[in-house]
Order: C-alpha cells, then structure tokens, then sequence
C-alpha cells in the first residue's frame, strides 16, 4: 500500500485547493499571487471557498482571542489530509504585537502549523515558494499536522481553553484593582 | 261504476268531530288531540285502502240526484293519491302536535286542525266547482286561525296577510264561476268540462283568468303568492308544516283541475278553449315563481323563512310540471308535489324540534348541529337532499321526469327549463350551505335530548324519502294512473262521472 | 455474448466520456490562464484534483447525501451510453434525444437530492436557482430541438446525423442557422458557464451545491460536471454539425463548441437569476421561435 | 345475460350501508370499506368483455331499459380504479384521517355503474352519485371553514356540470327516443356529415359535464380547493380516479368525431380537436406556473394533477392511434404516481400535522420509507426514463411532432420541465433540507403504511420497466375504437414514430453505471457520518452566545426570482368569471327579497296587478 | 470661532483657541453637563468622540469629550480631570443618546463608573478577570507572556521552527 500513498502524495502536492483566512494585513497579499503576475494557478492551488473543500487554511495575518475560536471551528472542519500555513511573522510570534494582552503569540500551540512565511507581510513570491517547500514537505512526508493534531488533541485543547475559558485573573497583584461591577 | 257511498266518510267524519272536540274538550284538554289524532288516522286508513285496494275510480252521489244535477264526489286516481298524502301527513302532524301543543287554548287548535284537513280533502274530493268554494273556504278559514295561533306576534302579521290576499282570491274565484254558472247552468265540473264550447271564447276567457288568478292565490304563483313567507315563519312549526304539506298540495290541485279538465282540449291540452292558452300563462307565472323563490332564498339567514320561500320555489317546480302539457310532466309535478310534501312536513317538524330545545332559527345557530343531535341533522340532510333531487332519495325521479319532460316538449321549455336549473343550483348552494354548517364540528353547545315523540314522524318521513328514492314504484305507479287521468280530459274523468253525456 | 461486448464497450464510452470531459476543463482553465495573462495550471490538473479528492477523508450527512451524490454521476454515465459518439452508436435503435434529456434530469434530480439532504441552506438556495435557471435555458432549447425534429422527420440521434450526412453544407448548423445560435446560447446555460453559472457562485452562497461537499463527494461533482460537459457538447454535435466520422473528429468538433464557451465564459460577469431567465426568455427563444416558424411553414 | 355486473353495482351499495350503520366505530367503518373494495375487486375478475345484461326499471308508468355491456375501456377502467381504490382503502386502514367509508363505496357503487352502463339514465343517475357523495365527503376535511367553501363551490360547479348532461342527455332522448347510449353514438355519427353543428351542440353540452368533473382550462378553478381541503385519504381517491371520469366520458364520445370529414381541419386535425388540444396545452401550462409558488403542498399537487390532466386531454384530443394510446397510458400512469404520492403525502401530513411546506423539512431522517415512495413517486411524475412516467409523456411528444403541432409540444415540454421545478421543491421542503425540532418525535408510517409504499414503489418501477403490460390493454381499447394499435414488441418496448424505448436498457445502464458508482464510492477514503447542526453556514456558533441553535429550513419563496418574473401573469384572476356569477346572483337575491317586503297593501296590490295584466292578456288575445 | 471662546471665558471657564478651526475648553468635573448642553444648542449638534488619558503620576483621569458644528466647521474639546481610584463620572446620555458606548468603552478599559449608563457590559474583551487593561500600571508585557507562555515544548513535538533556506 505503501507506494500508493505516494502516488496520493504526488497528486496532493500537485493539487493543493486552498482557503484562505484573511487576517490581518496578509489578505492584501493574496490577489496579486492569484493574479497574471504571480499566478498560483500554476501549482495547483485554487482559492476555494469553504473550508469541506479545501486542503490548505492559509492564516494570513494575527489572530485574537476571538477569531482565534473561529479559526479553530474551521479548521476541525476541513477533512483529513489538511495543512495550516502561518503567513507573516504576527503567527510565528505575535509579530508587532508581541507584547499585545489580546493577540496570541503562537499560532503553533492551538492548532498544527506545517509551515510558517516570516516577514512582515512576505511579498507573493515568498508565498509560491512555501507552496513549492510544502510540495516536498508532503513528499517527504513530513507534513503531518493533521495527524499531530489528532495524536496531541488533548494538549491542543488545554491550550485553546487556557486562552477561552479563563477562570482566574491572569496577573498576580490583583489589591489595588477597583474592580467594577 | 259501484256507487259508493262511504267515500263521503273522509270528509264527514272530520266535521263531525271537529264540531264535538269543544264537548272533549270539558272533560280534558289533552283528550282533544287524541280525538283529531284518531279522525285523522281514520281518515288516513280509509283513503289508503281506496288507494290501495284500487276502488277508484267512484262517484259519491249526495242525496242521490244523479251527478248532472246533483252534487257529487269523484275518486278518480289523481283525488285518491292526494287525499291519502293529505291524511297522511295530517296524521304524522297530528302525532308532532301530540308534543309541541301544550299550552294554549287546545280545543280551539284541534277544532281548527280538523276542520283544515276536512277541508283539504273535501277540495281534492269534490266533483263540483261551487262545493270547491265552499272547501277552500273552510280550509282558507281555518289555516289563516291557524297561522294566528303561537305566542309570537309576527304570527298574527302573517296571519292577517295569508287573510287578506287568500278572500282577494276567493271571491275573484267565486266571480269566475259564477260567470261560468250564468253561461252553462251547472256547477258539476264534468259537464262544464263536456260543453264548455258552448260558451261565447270572449266571456269564457274573462271567467278563466278570474278562476286562474282565484286559484293562484292557493297553489302559491308568482304575484299571488305575497303572503307566504310571511304566513310560513309568523305560524308555529306544526301549522307551517301542515300549511306546506297539505294546504299547497290541495292549492296547486284545484288549480290545475280547473285548467286542464274543464279548460284544457282533451289530450293535447295545448291550445285550450277560449282565446288564452292558460297552460302557457301558468307556466310563466310558476317558472317566475321558481326563480324568484329561490333567489330570495339565497341570502336568508334565518332557516325558517329559507325554508318558506324553498317551499315557494318547490311549489313553483310542481307548476310547472304539470303545466308542461306532456302526460311525463303531469307524472313529474305529482311526483314532485309529494315528494316535496313528505321532505317539507319532515323539514318544518324538524325545526320545530329544534327551536323547542334551544337551537336559534338562524344558521350559525346550526354551526356543529351534528355533534348536538346526529338524527335531526341526518334527517334534515335526507330532506334537503331530496329537495335537491340528489339520486337515491326521492326528489331525483320527479326532477329527472319534470325535466325531460319539458325538454321533449322543446320549443319555449327548453328555455324555461333552462331557468328553473339555474335556480335549482341556486337552491342547491343554500341547502348545502346548511348542510356544510350543521357536519362542521365546532359548537360549544352541549349534546341535545331529542324527545320520542316527534321522532316517530320524522323518522316515518325520513325513511319514506329513501324509500321513494330506491323503489320509485311506490309513488311512480300512482302518478303515472293519475296523470292519465288528467291529460285524458273526457276518457279520465268526464266519461266516468256523465257516463251518457256525448262529448260535443 | 453480445450482452458483453457490448457492456465493455459502454464501459470504455463512460471512461471515454469522463476523460474527455476532465481533459477539457484543464484545457479550459489553461485557455482562462491564457486570456488573464497568466500560464495556468498543466492540462492535466483536473485528472490530479479527482485523484487528490478521491484521496481524501470526507463528512456525509447520510444515506440519502451519499444516495443522491453517487445517482447524480451514475445516472450522467448511463445517458452518455446512448449517444452516439463518432463511429460508435452502441443502442442505434433508440437513441432518442428526448430520452437523453429526461435522463439528466434524473442526474439532476439526484444530485439535488443528495445536496440538499446536507442541511446547508446555500446548497439548496443554489439547487433552486440552478432549477430555475434550467427552466430559463430549457424554453429555447426545446424550441430548437423540436424544429429539428420536425426538420428532420424523425426523433432519434441515429437518423438526425443520417439526415446530415454528406458534406459540410447539409450541417444542420448550416440549414437552421438561427436554431444554432439559439442553441449555443442554451449550451451556454446547460454547462452552467460563467453568465449562467448563478448556481454555483462561490461569493454569494459558498459554492452554492458544492458547499458541503468533501473528498470524494467533490470528485463525483467534478466527474458529473466532466461527463455532463462531454455530454452536452455531444447533443450538440450530433444535432448540428452532424456526427463524426471516427471519436477523435467527434472530441475535436465538441472542443469547437466548448472553446466558444470557455471564450465568453471568461470575459461575463455573472447574471442574476431573474436577468439570467429573462435573458434567455428574450433573444434566443425569439431566435428559436424564428426557426420554428421557418421550419413548420 | 349476466347478472355479476348487477352485482358490481350492489355490492358496495350494500356495504355503505353497513358501513353507514357502524359509522361511529372507527375501525370497523374502514375494515368494511376496505373489505367491499376487495370483493368488488374480486367480482372484476369475473367480469370480461362483452357481457351484457339488461333491466327494466319502472319509471313514468312505463318500462325504461337499463342494459349495462363492458368494452374493453370499461373493463381497463374498471381495473385500476378498483384495484387504487383497494390499496388506498388498506391504507386508510390504519390513518385516523376523517373520511367516511360509506361515502367512498357510494362512489365505488357510482364508479362501477358509470364504467359498465350503456344507457343514458344509468349513467346519469350513477354520476349524480358520484357528485353528492364526493361533496359530502369534501365536506369532512381538517379545516372547518375551508373544506366547507371548497364543498360548496365544488358543489356548484359539478351540479352545473350534471344539468348541462341533462340538457344533453333528454336533446339525444328527444331525437333518437332511446336512452342506450351506443345506439344514440350510432344516430350522432349518422347525422354528423349532415348538420354538424347540431351534433357539435350536444357533444358540447356532454363535454362541459366531463370537462368540468376532470378539471380542464375553463373549468378547473374548483380543482385546488377540493384536492387542498378534503380529507387527507379522500384526495389520493378524488385525484387519482375520480378526475379520470372525465376523460372516460370524453373517450365514449371519441368515435363521432373520428368521423367528422365535413370539418375544415387544421394542421391535419378537425378544427374541434385543434382547440381541445390548446385546451389541453394551456390547462397543462396553467397548471405548473401556478403550482410553483403554492404553500399548501396539496395544492401544489392538486395544479400538478391539473397539469397532467392537460397532457392527458391534449393526447387524447388528436385523435390519432399514438395520441390515444398515449392517453390512456398516461391516464393510468398519472393514476399511479398520484396516487402514491397523495398516499405518502396523507401519511405525512397524519405524522407531522401540518401541510404547510414552509413548516415542514428533514423528515427524511425519521420517515426513511415515505421518504423513498415519495423520491420515486416525483421521479417518476416528473418523467423520468426508469420510472413509469416517461413512456406516456415520451409517447405524447411523438404523437404531437407527428402532427407537425410544434408550438403545442413545446409548451409542453416547458410544462413538464416545470413539473420538476415544483416537484423538487415539494420533495425538498418536506424530506430534505434541516429537521426542525418540533419533529423530534415523527415516527416512521405503521407496518399496514410501509406495505402499501413497498407495493407502489414496486408498481411504479415494474410498470416503468415493463410498460407492455398496459400498452396491450390499451391497444385493444384502441382497436374497438376503430384505431388502428400501436405494435407492442415485447413487453419492454415503447414504440414511437421514428425510435422506440427499450425500457429494461435503459434500466440495465443505470443499474451498471449505479455499481461502478458505488465501487468508486468505497473504493475511496471513508467518509464520517456528521450531524445536521455540524455544516458550514459560515455563521457563530449559536451555544457561544447562549442562545439554543435555530433550524434554518430554506423552503419560503422557494423560487422568488421566478416569482419576480410571473408577477405579471397574477393579476388576471383565472376563476374571476365564475365569482363574478356568484356575486351576481348574491346581489340579485337580495334585490329580489324586497319583493316580499311585509305589508299586506303590496301584496294585494301584486295580485291585483297579476290580474289587470292576465285579463288584458286574454283581451288582446 | 473666537466668539465662542470670549463666552466661554465670559462663563468662568478658561478656553483657548487650539486651532483656527477648533478650541479647547477645561471644565471642572461637576459642570461638564451644563458646559455641554450650552455647547450643543449654540450649534455644535455632533458628538465625535470621548477619549480618556491616564495621568498615572498626577493620579488622575482625564476625559476629553469632542465636539463638532457642522454649519460653521468649528471642533470644541471640553477636558475634565476625575480622580484616579474608584473614578465615577455621570454620564451623558441625557444629552447624547450615543454617548452610552464611548462611555461603555471607556469603563471597560479604564474602569471608570459612569453613574446613568444602563449598559455597561462587557464588549470587547471575553471573561476579562484583570484591571482594565489600558490602565498605565497594567503591565501587558507580563499579561501576555503568562497567558500566551511563549516557550517551545518538545514533548508535544512542538520544536522552534527550523528556519529553510531559500536557495
């Protein structure tokens, strides 16, 4: 069986079908890429527009607390062989926001990232070229963040609910806090 | 020609005790109902075993002077059918009235109910157009009291109207004859029938439209008939009842005695003597009936006058039947009168019932009737399906036979048949209006007792209807001898009454 | 015996038709890519998105959402076996053209009904604007095919190319010109390209049937869409450019058709449905009408 | 001589009498009602063509002839009418829907008569039956006030219909002074070449009774209220058979008019059979454009009975052996689909309690069976080639391009393409689409329910795949109508004009291309099974926000654009002729009441006047 | 623009004209309504905006109200000073109806009651359970770092991303 998991390998890497979470300042980056200038037509990736049919969720750009929950409702439902693109350095670390109370700082502990474009804001080409590394990623089957996700579901789930469901306040000197009501 | 003398019973006997009810009437009010009841079940006994038996037709001599000169009584089929349906129904009647007449004055109420039958029957009986007078003049009397009788003042309203149009009639009848008498000398309807050629066309007309007109009032035409709405939902239900069952059949007889046996050219009766061809009048004025009957009908709220303008209507349809002038149309107006008789009594009784036990006349009164009292709602159903001319019920056959009949005639009736059509699904959207309202299940009201003894009456004419509906033997025969006897003018009756008299 | 061959032979017109059908929507999007100014994917891309999809995990909403899916391809199969294609008319004696149609709109009916057993509301919003679009193309499409029939005196495939035969000159296309164009505006809704194609817009309802589709269920859209293409660009040859001497005459006459289709389907916005209908309701149904009226008188 | 047929008249009469007596003990009534139904089935069985029996009926003094004969349309008629009647009367076996057995075997009394009779009074008599039992049954329906107005205007019009038959019926007794009704056909057909328009008026007047009983253009605005509004298991009976009296009574009329010579024709046809086919054509337009936007999904169903009948009229009126035969055919196809559609549709309704479609959605979850009856019974009346509606509508269009009416069949394919537009809308808005969660509870039809729609399911299919079973009746009906049949080859052949349809085939194609589906299907990765709540609707959460998640059911304005575009067409009122009359004659009665006004002096003065004008009359006479 | 300003002053208050265009008002806390409402009948019907700084070392907040008329484009800025712990203001409702979400969001992330909004939920922040986050002594360095915990973790197979060359 194993070398038809190749040849499914091959055809995935050729046919990566792709939505896109705009975010951020990221989003601006994706028309050129689909358009003639850059055209990622090319290797197979077509923007689609609900996440049953896509294969890549492209987090193009910082995520709060809140759209951080949407992100995640989506990408459970995508279907089995999927893949997370962090886009820009606000998902490797919180990027400008680094120091914000809202933004998260790493897209890796909530849901599996495969592979990340630094910059801020990392022009096209920068994007045809994680299409390409992700293509050999798949090949040489190290793309594997759909199965991390499963095999880890526990510890993902503890991170997401530390950040949803707080129950204690997060600074320790809480005395001269005037709390209202 | 066995002269039989006891036929003169049917309306002897009557008389006589209505005239002796005030001495019962001393010993206990309820006795007087039980006496009309007996004289009517008497009477209704003797004329179903003429009917049956076939002793017609006879001739009851009074005072035996033989028929030219003295009066007579003649029992030819058409006058047996329709004495038995009046006692009959006189009789079914009578057992409602055992129930619905308690209080009030009930001597003077059976007085008046056998004086109406007496006379009823004496107009079917009588050979002779001056004792017709007289008979319409008892049976006239005694229904406008009747119409009075009952607590509701609207009774007295259309009491006094039935009173005022009904001696109009009379007396422009009594003129008519007494026309007639001046030109040929006899009173006896067979021998004015044999020489009504002798009188001058001119003269004979004028007298024929004064009878016509006279008679109209009774058997309820279009311009005479003012007075019955108003006398129908003024009277208690029993009376209307009897006024519909009994009082129209023996109106619409006389009328079409005169004009078919003494006006009417024998067989064809198209053409009759004198210049104006009453068959043809009579067919307008009761085709004008029909429609207007039912048209005013339409968009009664109140059940009891829908009802009395259907009645008109009905007895429009009768009308017409018989003025056809084909032997079908006689047998379907005859057909006609009893089936409507027999589902209208049932009808009124039905009311009647109703009204006694709390349910209001108007329609939405009916809303849900079936839940409160599955028989009376059936009953009514039954009744108005026939009146419909629905298959399996009786009114079927005598609309299937009117109609034909007017269609094999041609020429003008196919016209007039056409608007009695027209009318009829006129009637058709008001009773199923009712029916629709009484089988819709929402009503608050609790369930209805309905008392054992009007149910005897309605079930009898409930089960009749159906009966008829099925075998329409049972009244078909019997139409068909009488209408015989009425298209064949001389042959029918004439010959039988003056064996000698040569038709000239 | 017979019964064999001739099941091998349906076998290889499905594949025929499923192949042909996805080569020419690569093509298509090569020839979109070219007109943008850009290359586009290799030709073959449509062959590698099936095999990916039919790779993937995918959710159902049920036995009626897998019933439904599976009979809307299936049943596109089993009309492509009627047609003739080429020098191959597997069943000549009853390749009835309306029979034809009526089994794609049992295609039709399944995929409705798989997609709208889903639960998604886009997906069945986009069933019935696809419906009432195919009540928009079918008015025109029924004139012209019924002049045809009257044109030609008969009803079946067989017989219409028979009457063709002969030269380019007694192409229908030729003698019943207003009823081509009427046509090939109607071929235009029935591939459901880019004026018409309301039903499937990915901005307003997400891909309107396509919503809660996954995996292999998207393959079996995709090779509908590919055997549908295949088939209706065949009706369309054989009604109008009479039939072909051998398949590959045949495939290239389809792509004819297709490419005029691909060229306008990439330069028009996209309709809205009521605009779509009525456009279809004005100019090619008075273009059908005409031909009828030549045609009868 | 044979007295059976006698008994398929009183049979049933007997037991809706019984049926009548135990009325108020539910199940009984529909235990007698269904066991009536087979014996009657049964005494068809014994029944074949050509046995006659006649009786004398007392009537008018003398002897009326009734005869009854069986022709082979009677005999086929007789069978599916019997046989629906049967399975439907199972059914209701065990649905507490509110009709009444006894009514049902009156008209099953009627039905029988009208299909054997050959005389006029007969058949008169057994149609008037028909019409008082089938109002009142109308009557019964779930909403009060509703099922009344659509009894009573039911009511009118089918008793207008009967007066104009006996109008026609004593015009023929006039002339011919027969009531049989093959000798007075005879006489017509004689004198047709003679003075035609005499013999136009009388098939006329008998015509407007059979259209208006069928439901054809002028006459159809009755159809959707009495379909909508009558008790849910007395629509499956009123839609399937009862319209189809009209088309049996407009098939005796057939033979006159194949002999019209003298007729100008039109395109080949005499111009009668022109315009009853546009009749034909727009009742089938008509139907479909209405039934799309209709709410009440037996409405919806009612137009779409109102459409077929049009195909069925439009067939019939050419007169050609393949318009016959395709007739006829669709008459039983249209009884078979409709009928198990009206039947899974009482089922659903009895479940789920409403017939709204925008309240219903998802059943198909709870109601797998229903479901699939339901799926086959639009597919196939939506013609779809495996299912028993696409032989008669494929035969249909061959009839009408072999007529060379080109415009006709192009409404009608717009009308049949229709059809599935509305259909899918009713599949979708009861089956598919989300389950709202009032429906939790919907339990699937009781065991009595399921075999009824197995045994439908399998009819439609066997008649889809075999329609040589119906073609060979149908073909003798043809020939005793002086047709020349259509050839049946085999039992899997429609034959056309120029092709034919070999049904098993395309059955076989299906079934293969079905196997390599399902292969593909689970040849391929596993597929999670998800619930209804679990898709992308691109919105939040509802739990997040505290708020209980909402069933969102698309099936209101299923198809607005549509609408958009046949707005138009709304504001002619189609049935306005007919409540323009209703007004009139209210608004005369009223008028006319004034007459009686109450006072004694008008009365008098009435029949004083009567009297001037009667003697003035006689004066001038 | 200047005459706004003499009246002002004229009323006790002192105003300086900021631009040619805009002018500033310092009010002390108690007459900001009077001031306002004043304002706004002399034709400056638009409420642009509330702000709020945090004078940390002077302990004190203070609220900047913006306004503007439309017919003569002038923009007035009335100031006040409240104190810095339990800092109640009354709110401005009665005047501008809208004031009730500037006001809504000023005391989610300033914390400062405002005595007369009904609605002073929550609106941006989810289950917030610290000080009022725009407060100069939250520390939001500290917030993040503890609740984001920025560190890699092997065992989860979570490694510090390995950077690919781009050849």
């Amino acid at each position: 069986m194993s070398e038809w998991k190749e040849l499914a390998d091959y055809f995935r890497g050729r046919s990566m079908w792709m939505l896109h979470y705009c975010t951020g300042c990221g989003a601006i980056e994706l028309p050129p890429t689909m358009t003639s200038r850059w055209d990622m037509e090319r290797f197979g990736v077509v923007p689609m527009a609900t996440p049953r049919q896509a294969d890549i969720l492209l987090i193009t750009g910082y995520l709060s607390i809140k759209s951080l929950k949407r992100v995640v409702y989506t990408y459970e439902q995508m279907s089995a062989p999927k893949w997370v693109l962090g886009f820009g350095s606000c998902t490797i670390n919180g990027g400008i926001y680094w120091d914000s109370y809202s933004v998260i700082k790493r897209l890796d502990k909530y849901i599996p990232v495969d592979l990340y474009i630094a910059g801020c804001m990392p022009r096209p080409e920068a994007i045809l070229d994680s299409f390409v590394k992700l293509r050999e990623l798949i090949k040489k089957g190290e793309a594997k963040g759909y199965e991390k996700y499963v095999k880890n579901f526990e510890w993902y789930k503890a991170n997401q609910d530390k950040v949803f469901r707080r129950t204690t306040p997060v600074l320790k000197k809480p005395e001269e806090v005037t709390k209202s009501a | 020609m066995s002269i039989f003398n006891n036929a003169a019973l049917l309306i002897g006997v009557p008389l006589l005790f209505a005239f002796s009810i005030p001495l019962f009437g001393l010993i206990s009010k309820q006795l007087t109902k039980w006496v009309t009841l007996l004289t009517i079940s008497f009477n209704a006994t003797f004329s179903l075993y003429i009917l049956l038996a076939h002793k017609y037709p006879s001739i009851v001599v009074m005072g035996n002077w033989l028929p030219p000169f003295g009066e007579n009584l003649y029992i030819g089929p058409v006058a047996a059918l329709l004495v038995s349906l009046i006692s009959v129904m006189g009789l079914l009647i009578a057992i409602y009235n055992l129930w619905s007449i308690k209080k009030g004055d009930v001597t003077r109420f059976s007085v008046l109910f056998l004086m109406f039958t007496a006379g009823a029957s004496g107009m079917v009986l009588t050979g002779d157009i001056f004792n017709l007078f007289i008979f319409m003049e008892i049976t006239g009397i005694s229904s406008f009291a009747l119409a009075a009788y009952g607590p509701e003042k609207r009774a007295l309203g259309g009491a006094f109207k039935f009173l005022v149009v009904s001696s109009i009639g009379s007396t422009l009848y009594l003129l008519g004859v007494t026309l007639i008498y001046t030109q040929l000398g006899t009173l006896n309807i067979a021998e004015i029938a044999a020489r009504i050629n002798q009188t001058t066309p001119g003269l004979l007309t004028f007298a024929g439209v004064l009878i016509v007109s006279g008679l109209a009032v009774e058997a309820e035409l279009f311009p005479f008939n003012g007075w019955v709405p108003d006398t129908y939902t003024g009277a208690i239900n029993g009376v209307s009842a009897a006024l519909s069952g009994i009082g129209a059949v023996s109106g619409v007889y006389a009328l079409f005695r005169i004009a078919m046996t003494v006006f009417g050219k024998d067989g064809t009766y198209v053409s009759s003597y004198g210049n104006l061809n009453f068959m043809a009048v009579i067919a307008v004025l009761a085709t004008a009936t029909v429609v207007i009957g039912e048209l005013s009908a339409l968009t009664q709220k109140n059940v009891k006058k829908m009802l009395a303008y259907s009645s008109m209507a009905q007895m429009g349809l009768v009308a017409v039947g018989l003025s056809i002038g084909n032997e079908l149309g006689v047998y379907g107006g005859i057909f006609q009168l009893v089936n409507h008789s027999i589902a209208k009594t049932m009808m009124f009784l039905i009311l009647g019932v109703l009204v006694a036990s709390g349910v209001g006349e108007n329609i939405d009164d009916f809303r849900g009737l079936w839940k409160r009292s599955p028989f009376l709602s059936l009953a009514f159903s039954v009744g108005a399906f026939s009146m419909l001319g629905f298959p399996l019920f009786g009114g079927f056959w005598s609309k299937f036979a009117i109609v034909g009949a007017s269609i094999q005639r041609g020429g003008w009736y196919d016209f007039i048949i056409g608007l009695v059509l027209f009318a009829s699904i006129v009637e058709a959207f008001y009773y199923l209006r009712i029916v629709g309202y009484m089988f819709s299940s929402d009503s608050k009201f609790p369930k209805l007792k309905t008392p054992w003894t009007p149910t005897i009456p309605i079930f009898i004419l409930a089960v009749s209807i159906i009966a008829i509906g099925v075998f329409p033997q049972i009244v078909g025969t019997f139409s068909a001898q009488a209408a015989s006897e009425f298209t064949h003018k001389m042959s029918g009756y004439v010959l039988n009454v003056i064996p000698t008299i040569a038709a000239h | 015996m017979m019964f064999f061959l001739k099941l091998i032979q349906s076998i290889g017109v499905g594949a025929l038709s499923i192949s042909v059908g996805l080569l020419f929507m690569g093509i298509g999007r090569k020839i979109t890519a070219r007109i943008h100014r850009r290359y586009g994917p290799p030709a073959i891309q449509n062959f590698i998105d099936v095999f990916k999809l039919f790779s993937k995990n995918s959710i159902s909403h049920g036995f009626a959402y897998d019933l439904g899916i599976i009979a809307g391809t299936s049943a596109l199969l089993a009309a492509v076996v009627f047609l003739p294609v080429g020098q191959i008319n597997l069943f000549p004696a009853n390749s009835s053209l309306i029979m034809i149609l009526y089994l794609m709109t049992m295609a039709y009916l399944g995929m409705a009904m798989g997609v709208s057993s889903s639960g998604n509301p886009n997906a069945t919003i986009g069933i019935s604007r696809a419906l009432t679009m195919m009540m928009g193309y079918k008015v025109p499409f029924a004139a012209v095919i019924f002049s045809v029939y009257i044109f030609a005196r008969t009803g079946s495939l067989t017989n219409i190319i028979a009457a063709q035969s002969g030269g380019l000159l007694n192409w229908n296309m030729i003698r019943l010109p207003f009823g081509f164009i009427a046509a090939e505006i109607a071929l235009q809704g029935m591939l459901g390209e880019k004026p018409f194609d309301m039903a499937i817009a990915p901005a307003e309802i997400a891909s309107g049937p396509m919503v809660e589709m996954s995996g292999k269920y998207l393959g079996f859209g995709m090779l509908q869409h590919a055997v549908g293409i295949f088939l209706e660009t065949g009706i369309m040859v054989n009604l109008f450019m009479g039939g072909a001497p051998n398949v590959w005459i045949f495939v290239i006459k389809q792509f004819e058709l297709f490419f005029i289709a691909l060229l306008v389907n990439a330069i028009l916005p996209r309709f809205r449905v009521e605009e779509g209908v009525s456009f279809m309701w004005k100019i090619p149904l008075l273009l059908g009408v005409i031909q009828a009226l030549i045609v009868v008188l | 001589m044979n007295s059976n047929l006698i008994w398929l008249v009183f049979t049933p009469l007997i037991g809706s009498a019984i049926a009548a007596i135990l009325y108020n003990y539910k199940f009984l009534d529909r235990l007698i009602t269904f066991s009536t139904f087979a014996i009657t089935l049964f005494l068809v069985f014994g029944t074949h063509v050509g046995q006659t029996y006649s009786m004398n009926l007392n009537f008018m003094g003398r002897m009326i002839p009734l005869s009854w004969n069986v022709t082979h349309l009677s005999i086929f008629m007789l069978y599916i009418s019997i046989v629906f009647g049967t399975i439907l009367t199972f059914y209701s076996l065990m649905d507490r829907s509110r009709m009444k057995g006894f009514l049902l075997l009156l008209i099953l009394a009627a039905n029988n008569w009208i299909f054997t009779t050959n005389d006029m009074v007969g058949f008169f008599f057994a149609w008037e039956l028909m019409g008082w039992a089938s109002i009142v049954s109308v009557l019964g329906g779930r909403k009060e006030r509703k099922s009344r107005h659509a009894a009573l205007y039911y009511a009118l019009m089918s008793i207008g219909g009967s007066y104009s038959m006996f109008f026609g019926l004593f015009t023929l007794w006039r002339l011919t002074g027969s009531f049989s009704i093959s000798s007075n056909l005879a006489y017509l057909s004689s004198i047709v070449g003679v003075h035609p328009w005499w013999v136009l008026g009388i098939v006329s007047l008998f015509f407007v009774t059979f259209m208006i009983k069928a439901g054809i253009f002028p006459f159809h605005t009755w159809v959707p209220m009495a379909y909508a509004y009558a008790p849910d298991t007395f629509t499956p009976f009123l839609s399937a058979v009862m319209s189809k009296y009209g088309i049996y009574g407009m098939l005796l009329f057939l033979p006159i008019s194949l002999m019209e010579k003298g007729m100008p024709t039109v395109f080949g046809l005499p111009w009668v059979n022109y315009i009853f086919v546009w009749i034909g054509v727009i009742t089938a337009v008509l139907g479909t454009v209405l039934a799309f936007f209709q709410d009440d999904v037996k409405k919806l169903f009612a137009y779409s009975s109102l459409s077929n009948l049009g195909y069925i009229v439009a067939a019939i009126s050419l007169f050609t052996s393949v318009g016959v035969t395709a007739g006829i055919y669709h008459a039983f196809n249209h009884l078979l689909f409709k009928g198990a559609l009206f039947i899974t549709l009482a089922a659903v309704i009895s479940r789920s309690g409403t017939s709204k479609l925008s309240e219903m959605g998802g059943l198909w979850k709870k109601m797998p069976v229903t479901f699939f009856t339901f799926f086959i019974g639009i597919a196939s009346a939506a013609g779809i080639p495996p299912f028993n509606g696409f032989g008669s509508k494929w035969l249909i269009y061959q009839s009408m391009i072999k007529q060379h009416l080109l415009f006709a069949t192009i409404l009608l394919f717009l009308a049949s393409t229709g059809a599935f537009l509305y259909l899918f809308k009713a599949f979708h808005s009861i089956f598919l689409g989300q389950l709202s969660h009032n429906y939790d509870n919907v339990k699937e039809v009781p065991v009595i329910g399921q075999i009824v729609e197995y045994l439908l399911m399998f009819a439609m299919i066997f008649f889809g795949i075999q329609p040589g079973y119906i073609l060979r009746p149908v073909g003798l009906i043809v020939k005793s109508v002086g047709l020349n049949p259509l050839a049946v080859m085999g039992n899997g052949y429609v034959t056309g004009m120029f092709s034919n349809v070999d049904m098993p085939l395309i059955g076989w194609s299906l079934a293969i291309s079905f196997v390599f589906g399902f292969i593909l299907f689970f040849i391929s990765a596993k597929h999670k099974y998800v619930s209804q709540e679990d898709n992308y609707t691109a919105g939040q959460i509802p739990q997040d926000w505290g708020l209980t998640p909402e069933t969102y059911q698309f099936s209101w304005k299923f198809y607005e654009p549509m609408e958009k575009l046949f707005a138009p067409f709304y504001r002619i009122k189609i049935d306005g002729f007919f409540r323009g009359l209703g007004d009139w004659t209210r608004i005369t009665g009223s008028a006319v009441k004034q007459v009686f006004v109450g006072n004694a002096q008008i009365y008098t003065l009435f029949a004083v006047v009567g009297l001037i004008i009667l003697v003035i009359a006689g004066w001038v006479a | 623009m200047l005459k706004h300003v003499e009246k002002l002053r004229g009323m006790g208050l002192e105003a300086n004209p900021l631009k040619d265009w805009e002018f500033e008002v310092s009010v002390p806390k108690e007459r900001v309504a009077e001031v306002l409402s004043y304002l706004k009948s002399t034709g400056f019907k638009a409420f642009i905006h509330l702000a709020c700084v945090d004078w940390i070392d002077e302990g004190e907040f203070e609220l900047v109200y913006n306004l503007e008329s439309y017919e003569d484009a002038l923009q007035a800025v009335v100031k006040t000073r409240i104190p810095r712990n339990n800092p109640t203001m009354e709110s401005m409702i009665s005047i501008w109806g809208l004031c009730q979400v500037y006001e809504r969001e000023v005391h989610e992330f300033f914390g400062i009651e405002f005595v007369g909004n009904p609605n002073l939920k929550p609106f941006f922040l989810e289950n917030w359970m610290d000080i009022p986050p725009l407060r100069k002594d939250f520390n939001t360095l500290v917030y993040s770092e503890e609740l984001f915990e920025f560190k890699e973790d092997e065992t989860h197979g979570i490694k510090a991303p390995k950077r690919i060359e781009h050849k």
